[in-house]
């Protein structure tokens, strides 16, 4: 493709733009926040079509028109957010648009053997008749792999397909992408975890501010070549986890913690100034554990005591009652107000702490605090009023993370942090954090990328089926050490589970 | 709305014979509140479980059943039809303009009906997907435009079906030999089975989900949701018609005045049968549950002579109890 | 302004607020109105709410057609207090008010053309009292618990029943509405819950016609049947027997009346105070008689 | 649906003036369609542009327009309340018990009739939130009850204002010296006035937008979903009573069975007003414009003599057409 060109009212998100795949190849696509590799995707799906330029197949010319056409031009896709049916299950999610059916009558058990051998071939840990609503983040991405994997396409597209996991689940699905790969099959693979691209891809292109800057093959770049393009500098990658001394006040304490679905015996203790590292595997609990500590889940027992004194919390609103907040994993459903502005959605945690006087609202405070969050995590905005939905993925990110940097929280609960957020951006994300804890606030953070875990953590908890399987110093834990417990399988009850 | 489990359809499989068998038990423990009515009833009045009332609260169920389970295609698909009401009332007039006045016979008169119905409908969806009006709006406009439109075609006076002792038959005659339970009862059933089967288990009724739930993703899948949307008011429109030609010929004339006030009545048979109002999930089976529950609270009150005063306060009361009862079960199982 | 009745050859034009619309009443009302209306060589607007609860609505199109400056208004008044500022209007304007239906309670109205509902419906009882030869159990479906008309029919139904009929016990009202569906169902539950009930009496057409078609559905074919008003269906059902008899008024001369009152009061002339329109009782045998024919409206 | 720039509050700011002027002109949009309207009633009847016409319009926008604004609180937040109509009718009737039979001073008892209908939001605000009931089934509920209550309470007659002449003149007195302009219309504005403030500027309306957008997001924010949420009903509830109010004094009397029908003209009016039913966009002047259109409308086919059967198909085309314009220029500009 060449010349393309894509405005938005307010924003050019792509400015001559080229790009080329090779049958055969892996071309990964790099780029800062809101640079533009999605809406490239979207034009290639045929969701948006280009204001200029033209793409070509085989050396023939064609317009991807609507989806359906991309479809059949042998274009799949997977998109950065989901798009799934959440009341709709794991198979009829996956062949949506190609049910099996006879005459009249869909063939629902086909539809499910199917869709089970799929999954089998994958090795997911879904069922096809699980309705995806009840999946975690993680098996919903796994959901979407595996409905782009179903159609017999040419081209490939994933937007970001493993922000939201494993490394384990990563190297399967890299697997998956190898073996797609043939002769005359391509995959355009949009990434911002750097070390993976060495894994999986061919070559790399790199865009900056929507347009092209240069193609490397990545065999011969090495990383810092990539990210320099990336970001137009150097990168400093020097943040790391201040000491913590040991004898400092235990901010949160909790014993016993237990959910009807998973959760068995949880112990945590968090001190003040403390970076608290969860790692453990998909469905491991850790998001249970977080949504459980502010109370957006009901627990079946738990003693909670904050700075030794014991407190009940049964909602979100208790929790930052006492300090406690809560980034969610799943910022779509979870984390933002997809249809109001940037500064409402930096303010709304705060409004009542911060941001009022007798009960009015002081908007100029909130906008002025909504700018120095888009200024410090460099959110790429027009301007502090654009509707957060029509931000990219990574800057959606950003702004769920700056309402929680903004409300002054004690205790903070973040649940993958950094996902799909560039390089560049993470480094500011990991000093702004760092800083916070220097101030003596309390972090607990869930990732599900180990380096960051190891990087950023003076204390490691591992999880493997909802209980703390091992507990790592800073000094003592390795990658080794943490996917040792991880993949412990505590002497549980299987029987319980099931 | 926190209920995952009354969720779109269930499929047979031997991994998902949990799944199913838990779901069953919940349409189950929905019915449960019904039968929990009938109960009461049962005791509070020996009149209540004979042949005749149990035929005369099934009879008094057919209209807004059929309304109702037109309404739950729309309604699943995340939209709502405020003009089954009235619409059903223009459909009758037109029964009459085509049996009556037009002189075609019964059958085709009826046939024409429903087609009617289903561009009623058509306007509906044509309004809600190329205009992209809210469907409130659409169908509210439609409801308005059906109860002026059935007075000016009927002249604002009764349709009768003199002649045609056969139409009326349609609803109050009977197939059954040697009974007289009400044909119109029958096919409301055979109407909901087959609606049922639709909205389960045909490419229809999956993307009529698959658009409650993410129209948006929906789309991106390849789906043409226009196409389909477009469908689903078409069917709730020949719904409408039914509803159109069961009424007419129960009273044997085509009263152009009387639909108003039906719509909210089948939707919120719709909405107690467990579907949800923001699309994506329900069944006809429980539509058809909520339906029977509205007209056994009505029936029930009427027969043990409670003040019409305090029917409306108690019918209040047992709805929130109904829905309460069954969304706690379905959080708890 | 209120004349242009007469200097400028302009047809006078008379405003005539009804109390409903849809029904059959008051099309027939309407119609006689326009007949008048055709010969007399005057124009008139005819409206009224969709349903006599509606009592807000019927204010505003009073409201409303006092601003087309009319040169008489009719009005059927749902509620005379909702309606009293703006008679008063009417007349600081010169505009001469008739009422009809029922009546105003005011002053202002220059006459009133109504039926005596009450003597309608102890009318009404008489004759299912006979039919039933005084004793027995009477069910009663009623369109409506708080509008006038409903009232009235309700109360001098079982005013006459409890003074002249002992025998007969008459069983809780029921209210449908009005909607013939509704009052069908509403029957079928009197019978079921009174198997051996013996008369119904439905106090409009909507609640005759349904308590006709639950009485036909229950298969009881002994159920005495009386209603109100008439119309097509209730003609046939009286003439097949299915309806021993009703009461029906005569609203194309409620209609007509309206009409030539106002003109009489445009050009100035004195009104009695009432005009009595009259009811007449009509079943199977004088069904066909010339001055029933006459007041049948279908 | 698809307007984006209806959205939550606007702000002021140097950054934030474009934005500002495009919502400003965007709500002027809005308005033309009533000015469009305006215009056709002008020239088609010498009697519309009158000053007692206007009156008349403004007036009979009265009782719609608040239970419109109190609704617009519920549906921004993502509920709805069919409770408004029958509700409204209960607390007339108990304005008439706490002024004509309890022979409370008039201020007082309008006051008991506001708190009273904010007992019934009250009630609304638990059912959804406690007993996590869909807002269309607990006001559905609620709705009946009213609507049986207040016959109840009244014995199904209407209660009359007689002796106290102050009562009436809430609605139809006039404060402006020298003019019969009625206050009614004066409180309606008040009454909006401050409901638009406290929708756009106080911590109130924005957990209400938040809530209509997100619940879940916004819960994990912190915010006590459950507690704003059922303020939101209490003040709809208030709305509700000071309709009641405004009804009964506009009358001379309380009638109980008067307020069915009312809850649809409502949320009508509210989602004319580009009020989204699925929460989360709205503003109160674009729900006095909706009630406006709607009147207007009214009041204009009236005038004009359309015959009434007319009346609703053109009042149902107009409607399509407003709202179709309305966002249509929306999505161009
Ligand atoms: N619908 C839209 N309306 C307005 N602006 C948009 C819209 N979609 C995307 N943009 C803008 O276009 C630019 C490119 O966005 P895009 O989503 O392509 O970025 P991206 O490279 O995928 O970033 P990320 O790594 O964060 O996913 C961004 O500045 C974004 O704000
Ligand atoms: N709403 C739900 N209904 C049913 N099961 C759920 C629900 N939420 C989570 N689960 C299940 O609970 C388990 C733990 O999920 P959780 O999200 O806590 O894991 P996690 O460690 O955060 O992993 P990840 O986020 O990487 O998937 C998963 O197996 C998931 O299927
Ligand atoms: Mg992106
Ligand atoms: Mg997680």
């Amino acid at each position: 493709m060449r010349g393309i060109v894509k405005g938005f009212p307010g924003v050019r998100a792509l400015q001559d733009m080229r790009l080329s795949l090779a049958g055969g190849e892996v071309l990964a696509l790099v780029g800062e926040n809101g640079a533009g590799k999605s809406t490239l995707m979207k034009l290639l799906s045929g969701i948006h079509t280009p204001d200029e330029g033209e793409f070509f197949l085989d050396g023939r010319r064609v317009r991807p028109r609507d989806p359906r056409h991309a479809q059949e031009l042998g274009i799949s896709i997977i998109h950065q957010e989901f798009n799934l049916m959440p009341d709709l299950t794991v198979a009829q999610n996956i062949f949506i648009g190609r049910e099996p059916r006879g005459r009249f009558l869909l063939r629902d058990r086909e539809l499910n053997s199917r869709a089970g051998e799929l999954i089998e071939r994958l090795g997911l840990s879904v069922r096809p008749e699980q309705t995806v609503g009840t999946l975690t983040v993680a098996q919903q991405q796994m959901v979407e792999i595996a409905k782009a994997l179903s159609y017999d396409a040419r081209i490939l597209i994933m937007d970001e397909p493993t922000a939201a996991l494993n490394d384990a689940e990563v190297a399967a699905l890299h697997d998956l992408i190898r073996r797609f790969v043939q002769p005359d099959t391509g995959v355009i693979y949009v990434s911002h975890r750097m070390n993976e691209l060495e894994a999986v891809s061919d070559r790399i292109t790199v865009i900056r501010d929507g347009r092209y800057v240069d193609t490397l093959n990545t065999a011969e770049a090495t990383m810092s070549q990539v990210i320099t393009r990336m970001v137009g500098r150097e990168l400093t990658t020097d943040v790391g986890p201040e000491d913590v001394r040991e004898d400092r006040e235990t901010v949160l304490n909790v014993t016993g913690l237990c959910t009807k679905s998973l959760l068995r015996d949880v112990n945590l203790r968090l001190r003040q100034g403390e970076i608290l590292g969860l790692a453990g595997l998909m469905g491991a609990g850790r998001t249970e554990v977080a949504r459980a500590l502010v109370g957006a889940d009901p627990v079946t027992s738990a003693e909670v005591t904050l700075r030794g004194r014991p407190v009940r919390v049964s909602n979100p609103a208790d929790a930052a009652g006492h300090g406690i907040g809560y980034l969610s994993e799943d910022r779509k459903q979870l984390g933002l107000l997809l249809d109001q502005d940037v500064s409402s959605n930096i303010g709304l945690g705060s409004l009542r702490t911060r941001f009022q006087s007798f009960g009015f609202v002081r908007d100029k405070a909130v906008r002025a605090a909504a700018r120095e969050s888009v200024e410090s995590l460099r959110i790429r905005t027009p301007s502090e009023n654009q509707l957060v939905k029509h931000l990219s993925g990574g800057n959606q990110q950003k702004v769920a993370l700056a309402k929680w940097l903004v409300k002054d929280c004690e205790i903070l609960i973040i649940d993958e942090p950094t996902r799909g957020i560039d390089v560049g951006a993470k480094e500011e994300i990991y000093r702004l954090l760092n800083d916070l804890a220097q101030e003596g606030k309390s972090i607990i953070m869930v990732s599900s990328e180990l380096p960051e875990l190891l990087r950023m953590s003076h204390r490691i908890v591992v999880m493997s089926e909802g209980r703390v399987t091992g507990e790592l110093s800073a000094e003592e834990a390795t990658q080794e050490k943490v996917m040792h417990y991880a993949t412990l399988r505590p002497e549980s009850e299987r029987a319980d589970a099931a | 709305m926190t209920a995952p489990a009354a969720a779109a359809p269930q499929q047979t499989d031997q991994d998902g014979i949990r799944t199913l068998v838990q779901g069953k038990v919940q349409q189950l423990l929905a019915f449960a509140s019904l039968i929990a009515i009938v109960v009461f009833f049962s005791f509070a009045s020996e009149n209540f479980l004979t042949y005749s009332n149990i035929t005369s609260v099934l009879f008094s169920t057919v209209v807004i059943g059929t309304l109702a389970v037109g309404a739950t295609f729309v309604i699943v698909s995340g939209g709502i039809d405020l003009s089954v009401g009235t619409g059903m009332s223009l459909c009758a007039v037109m029964a009459g303009v085509f049996i009556v006045n037009m002189g075609l016979p019964i059958w085709l008169g009826v046939l024409c009906t429903l087609l009617f119905g289903g561009l009623v409908g058509l306007v509906n969806g044509l309004n809600v997907t190329f205009l992209r009006l809210p469907p409130f709006i659409a169908t509210l406009a439609m409801m308005l435009v059906a109860e002026g439109l059935a007075l000016v075609i009927s002249g604002s006076s009764p349709i009768y079906f003199e002649g045609d002792s056969g139409y009326t038959d349609i609803s109050t005659g009977s197939v059954i030999p040697g009974t007289d339970f009400p044909n119109a009862v029958l096919i409301l059933a055979v109407a909901a089975l087959i609606a049922g089967v639709v909205l389960n288990r045909t490419l229809l009724g999956r993307y009529t989900y698959s658009i409650g739930s993410n129209e948006d993703a929906t789309g991106l899948s390849g789906i043409d949701v226009r196409k389909w949307k477009i469908i689903v008011y078409v069917i709730c429109g020949v719904f409408i018609g039914l509803a159109g030609v069961l009424i007419s010929a129960r009273l044997g004339s085509a009263q152009p005045a009387t639909g108003m006030g039906y719509e909210l009545q089948a939707i919120a048979a719709v909405v107690i049968g467990g579907t949800s109002l923001s699309g994506g999930r329900g069944s006809v089976l429980g539509t058809v549950i909520g339906a029977l529950i509205i007209s056994v609270l009505n029936n029930g009150l009427q027969i043990t002579s409670v003040p019409q005063e305090w029917q409306n306060v108690i019918l209040g009361c047992v709805i929130v109890a109904a829905v309460y009862a069954d969304q706690a079960r379905k959080r708890t199982s | 302004i209120g004349n242009t009745a007469d200097g400028d050859g302009k047809k006078p034009y008379i405003a005539i607020i009804s109390k409903g619309f849809q029904q059959q009443f008051w099309q027939a009302v309407k119609e006689g109105a326009e007949q008048e209306a055709e010969k007399r060589g005057v124009e008139i607007t005819f409206e009224g709410p969709a349903t006599e609860t509606e009592v807000e609505a019927q204010v505003d199109m009073l409201r409303n057609s006092l601003g087309r400056d009319p040169d008489a208004v009719g009005l059927a008044a749902l509620d005379s207090r909702a309606v009293e500022p703006l008679l008063k209007d009417a007349k600081k304007d010169d505009v001469p008010v008739i009422a009809f239906d029922s009546g105003v309670d005011s002053d202002i109205p220059l006459t009133t053309a109504a039926t005596d509902n009450k003597a309608a419906a102890a009318a009404a009882a008489k004759h299912m009292a006979k039919a039933l030869d005084g004793k027995g159990k009477v069910g009663m479906v009623v369109h409506s618990q708080t509008s006038g008309s409903g009232i009235d029919r309700r109360d001098g139904f079982t005013d006459w029943m409890k003074k002249n009929a002992p025998g007969i016990e008459l069983l809780p009202v029921q209210y449908g509405a009005g909607d013939q569906t509704a009052s069908a169902d509403i029957t079928k539950s009197i019978i079921a819950s009174n198997p051996d009930i013996n008369g119904i009496y439905g106090s409009n057409e909507g609640s005759a016609m349904g308590v006709v078609q639950g009485v036909k559905e229950s298969g009881k074919d002994d159920i005495v049947t009386v209603g109100f008003d008439s119309g097509q269906g209730q003609i046939n059902a009286i003439e097949e027997g299915r309806m021993r008899g009703a009461i029906t008024q005569d609203p194309g001369k409620i209609g007509a009346q309206v009409v030539s009152a106002a003109l009489k009061a445009i050009k100035g002339k004195k009104l009695p105070e009432v005009i009595n329109t009259g009811y007449y009782w009509y079943d199977r045998r004088n069904i066909n008689e010339p001055q029933i024919q006459d007041v049948l409206y279908h």
